[in-house]
């Protein structure tokens, strides 16, 4: 154990830094890491620039982009591009698709989309999720039968974060109705938003917002070279996939950046002859949750992360469930910072940050709900780190 | 003491809930944000022909004369209902005018409140400055019947709809308590430039009326978290019971069904608090940290709920157009208005020390 | 509703105060409630002396020495008992195996231990639980086997409370192993504790006291006519006690009277210029929990409470789950009050309340363990009240 | 920045792990109750073999020269065993002494520390005063060589066995540390009247000594908690595993398997934090604040995992026999050792408002 960077990873650092800090684009900066806040077009110059400096996806292969680091690296790399303020390159691309194509996809199907995925030319969007699968994501429906060199998919998927802008979709199919066990009869095929029989619908969320939307699939044809891997086996892939997504949940990069903000709106808040950070009570909240931030982002830096020979470490499940959680606290506190200003939505009456905090701690409610909820992961411990099977 | 809701209270909550129901246009009907709605005034003027907002005033100043318990269990529909009403604001603005205005300004302020011709509300919000009924910084100039305000006062719920407000501002020796007629709202921004007002009361007058009055005020909040509380519960287990997941209803679920359990744990206590909370309004002198008490209950009720029964409900539960995360939305501004939770149990706190145990029977 | 007492109800509150404050023996109040500083002598004397008041068990049909009281007035008479510091009565002999006897007895079972009961003549103890029959209480396994008018009594007992002072002990049995469902073949006995074939194995807590023992059956002999109500209903009236004994789990008055007592330490312990109570944090939990028991206190008045038809009302679930989270919380914010104090468990070295801070913290984390569990709480409030069965 | 354990700590904790379970006899094996234990000097002596005590100490001055790496994962072991021992208290002890007394003094007693044949704890509480580092009610009066104490110290962890103490006392112009060599000791409380005394630093050294002292005392405790709380859990797990009811494994109900998750991620944060501590006191100058949030990650790891653990066992849980209601017992002591837990979260809010954010790198 050694708590001191190494001369080498204190270098490291540095050029993260001058990078982040004096060389990539101000102008994208500026716009704050929100999602719903940039434009699309700025997610994508925002994610090429990175590409094009080999910053995009380090986790990848060195061959499609990637570079060859060591853990603690990745995590520098993430702090320094947090801390600047960078927005961090789509997941969507990065931490979920691309690693599945590049573990289990073909060479030409490597060819084809890593390059594009990586520079963010091709956007893509996650299709898991359907009605009546939720946490229940083997139940899946939507169904795709060989049809020639085609597949031809009908069915339903909800909860398709951003899917509007996205020009692929990477969906789980059913190809197999009748295999024994539901989730051997999955495939993991990747689908042009532009084909036709494709319909996006918004759904709007409780902030107002429309960031997650239904696609719907109606007579779909998808030529069969767009199948990731073996045909049913997209279940392991998408295991894969949300061991990796995990520990992109974790979110501890954009969580401190938050609570700093919250903590610097607290210092501006009028409370009696001082700030609202002079209020005890307040800040103990703050002094709480940086302990919690603090044991989490070791615990990223410990739990080597990521999915291990195909399959997913179940202690990256602590990271989503307990980052997730951490923070909607901090969102929560944000509400209380906005205190009565928290009652307007309308940034011509309070500041921008307290007319957002009430809508962003709804909206946020979904950090415990998506990506596997806190119920999902908590039968992953259960199951497979501590061995109890009901 | 008796805590039990009578028939007449009843026949009311049926009476309130009809209304509501034929005029109801919640914002996840329509599928809009869960944003803190403007003033709709149809259903306001249906509540007011049910006599609602004159419940908990003296027949003397033109109201109903009945008292907290009714206005409570009045309050707990609008809060199932999930529409939002000006009816704890026009409780404080007229409890503060019942406390501090001469009889004929009262009877008539009270008076056109009941029957729904004018809409008082309370303006003491300032942006950038937390939570404090007193030492605002609005400026209150002048002297007798001749004062003038500045400054600016937001966000004040309803700004746009209300016929007066009622203004904290520092008078130089303390905090007064103004009535503005001439209501000139930028969306909830209310901002003052020498704008004319009539004193109400000031020094420790004005500080017990605004503390009476905002006991008062979030009397009828918890009132209305009770029912949003009531309403996101019932949601909740009849999804629960519904919903399927790896073949089984969620109900099959023990890790569910318990938490389950602990909201409703956590509800019963909230009612008992909220109910206890229309017996302490409807005392005098109203026992302000009494109702500080049962509105700290009420809080940690609320968010344990509200955020429970989206969580149970899964994707749906965050969407504008599915009603659970509307109620979660309005349980979390309930928690916040005048004050947060942290707020109330500061205030509990630094009054801690002056009593041994706390007596329910005052 | 209404808050303030009626005239009637407000001179009932000044009887009990002069009661139990100027006419109720002062030297078995001195010693406090705590059952184990009592002297088992003086906790039947205490018990005797409200029996002759008639005020031991309100509760009970007025026949049998109860009161015609209304719930609020049990609540006063409650209240101003716990406030005074009188020991009340043995819950074994009031709460649970009195109302039992007093439903489902014969005539003669109620003449004969009815009286004993309540004046404390006779010490009840409670045989539910055995080692492999827990919050499964209905997979006990305690046979009796009728043999001409006697019944055979074998098996084991545990976590029997104060069964080393008990005279007699009220125990489920299992009277019929082939019923189709196992709560169907149990029945409530009544058993001498002198009787020959039993023995008791005091158990150890945590706190280094006997509260709570073993209790062993071997061939005991027990006359038939001391079969509470019917064979094999056992069941049905061990709920309803059940359903008693949560009510007076609640605690209220004993908390209330802890938290008291653990402010008034805290304005003793000096912390800086001032006291530990001038502590904002310190203070802020002593409001926290000020505001919790009066939600408990009040949702005690309202639910009606105790069993209803010989049922249990499923609400009163809430006051044992809610009543002992309290009262474990209470006593944790007592340990940090005693502060540095509380690494001592020698009253030479810190004042007794500090000694006895850790080891009644660690001993009361049973209160959500016994008298039906907290999982056996929610279990009920979810299948009894939400109706979420599984 | 590396949080994985060597080959030579693994070897080490098998070492002590060994040494503890041949000599080993704590509370529950003989069934007497979870009261702090008196020093085993037994045991000690057997660790002293091992070189445990001596860990973190430098060569120069008899030591091993190792780090708090090391100390930790032997207190981890410690915290398993559920044998109570002067880790934390001789490191505190220790800590000042380095920092504090003349050279020779230094290697004296370190040395005599390190070999077994002194045991040095700290006298910092007094009775019926919250925890404070500082300004205590133990007087010293003299100058130069020349002091001697009044007033009491209770509870004095160890006292009877120690051979030295080092207590803070009121010099009249601030805080003092003293060595005291006679120890009389009534149980753990010691008078001193007029008892003479060294002094080994006072004013801003002394604070400093002992903020730096307490938190790598914290750091040991860390990992002591860190070892009772795997214990607890994995006994827990087991238990979940075998027992039955309702014909079932335990392991069947999801209320409780999901509930164990829940002590899993919260003894996995506790892991990153404890060894993050003694990361910290292992630099020059110590990050006290960073070891004091790594110590409040812990309180609560500890109290979730102690207290779930008992009451998954439940009745068995609160009984003297069984191990898994001692592991809690040490742990609830651990959080209350220095300080209460929001003891150290009033310390570090104190301190929120002089940093942005924090940065693990220091």
């Amino acid at each position: 154990m050694q708590r001191r960077l190494s001369e080498e990873d204190a270098a490291f650092q540095q050029k993260m830094r001058t990078y982040f800090t004096d060389e990539f684009p101000a102008e994208l900066k500026e716009k704050g890491t929100n999602r719903n806040d940039l434009d699309p077009q700025d997610i994508r110059r925002s994610q090429a620039t990175l590409a094009e400096a080999g910053l995009a996806a380090p986790g990848w292969p060195v061959q499609w982009g990637g570079q060859d680091w060591t853990s603690l690296q990745k995590f520098i790399w993430d702090s320094e591009m947090r801390a600047a303020g960078v927005p961090p390159p789509l997941p969507f691309n990065t931490s979920m698709v691309g690693p599945v194509i590049a573990a289990f996809g073909s060479e030409e199907l490597k060819e084809r989309f890593l390059p594009k995925t990586l520079s963010c030319e091709i956007w893509w969007c996650q299709g898991f999720s359907e009605p009546d699968a939720g946490s229940d994501l083997a139940s899946l429906r939507t169904t795709a039968v060989k049809d020639g060199d085609h597949y031809v998919v009908n069915g339903q998927k909800i909860w398709t974060t951003l899917a509007q802008h996205a020009d692929w979709i990477f969906a789980l199919v059913r190809t197999d109705p009748n295999a024994e066990k539901k989730q051997r009869g999955i495939s993991f095929l990747l689908i042009d938003m532009k084909s036709e029989g494709i319909t996006v619908r918004p759904i709007k969320t409780l902030d107002g917002d429309v960031e997650v939307n239904e696609v719907f699939f109606e007579d779909v044809r998808v030529p069969a070279d767009q199948l990731v891997g073996e045909e049913n086996k997209g279940w392991d892939y998408a295991k894969f996939l949300l061991g990796n997504e995990r520990v992109g949940v974790a979110n501890v990069g954009l969580v401190k950046k938050t609570l700093a903000d919250v903590k610097a709106h607290a210092r501006e808040v009028t409370r009696g002859d001082g700030t609202l950070l002079d209020d005890p009570q307040v800040a103990a909240r703050f002094a709480r949750l940086e302990a919690d931030l603090m044991a989490l982002e070791l615990t990223v830096i410990r739990v080597s992360g990521g999915s291990k020979d195909g399959k997913p470490d179940p202690a990256s499940s602590i990271l989503k469930l307990r980052g997730s959680e951490l923070q909607q606290d901090v969102l929560e506190l944000a509400i209380d910072v906005a205190g009565p200003m928290a009652a307007s939505w309308d940034d011509s009456v309070v500041p921008q940050w307290a007319a957002d905090a009430v809508p962003t701690y709804l909206n946020f409610r979904k950090a415990t709900i998506y990506g596997g909820s806190s119920e999902v992961q908590r039968s992953i411990i259960a199951t497979g780190i501590l061995g109890l099977k009901g | 003491m008796d805590l039990n809701i009578t028939d007449e209270q009843k026949a009311l909550t049926e009476a309130v809930s009809g209304v509501l129901a034929r005029h109801g246009n919640p914002a996840s009907n329509s599928g809009v944000s869960a944003e803190p709605a403007a003033h709709d005034p149809k259903v306001w003027e249906a509540l007011v022909e049910v006599g609602v907002p004159a419940l908990p005033w003296s027949e003397e100043d033109g109201g109903v004369g009945a008292g907290f318990a009714e206005l409570t269990v009045a309050a707990a529909e609008v809060g199932k209902s999930r529409i939002h009403l000006p009816l704890a604001e026009t409780v404080v603005a007229g409890a503060i005018i019942t406390r501090t205005a001469p009889d004929s300004l009262r009877r008539e302020l009270i008076g056109a409140l009941a029957e729904g011709s004018a809409l008082p509300v309370p303006a003491l919000d300032e942006p950038m400055r937390a939570w404090s009924p007193t030492a605002p910084t609005v400026r209150a100039e002048g002297s007798g019947e001749s004062w003038t305000l500045t400054g600016t006062k937001a966000p004040v719920r309803f700004a746009q709809d209300a016929t007066h407000v009622v203004v904290s501002a520092d008078t130089g020796s303390g905090t007064g308590l103004f009535l503005v007629t001439d209501v000139q709202a930028k969306g909830e921004s209310l901002t003052f430039e020498g704008t004319s007002a009539t004193l109400l009361a000031d020094g420790e007058q004005a500080e017990q009326a605004l503390a009476e009055a905002l006991a008062l005020g979030g009397a009828v909040l918890c009132g209305e978290a009770l029912g949003a509380m009531e309403e996101a519960l019932g949601r909740t287990t009849e999804y629960l019971r519904t919903r399927k997941q790896f073949g089984m209803p969620l109900a099959a679920f023990q890790a569910l069904t318990h938490r389950a359990a602990d909201m409703y744990a956590e509800l019963e206590l909230a009612r008992s608090a909220a109910l206890f909370a229309a017996m302490v309004a409807d005392d005098d002198p109203v026992d302000v940290d009494a109702i500080a008490r049962c509105r700290s209950v009420v809080d940690r009720a609320g968010k344990l709920v509200g955020e429970e029964a989206i969580q149970m409900h899964g994707g749906v539960g965050v969407t504008a157009e599915y009603a659970v995360g509307h109620l979660t939305a309005r349980l979390t501004q309930i928690a916040r208005t005048w004050g947060t939770p942290d707020d109330r149990v500061g205030e509990l706190a630094a009054a801690v020390g002056g009593h041994e145990s706390i007596s329910l029977l005052g």
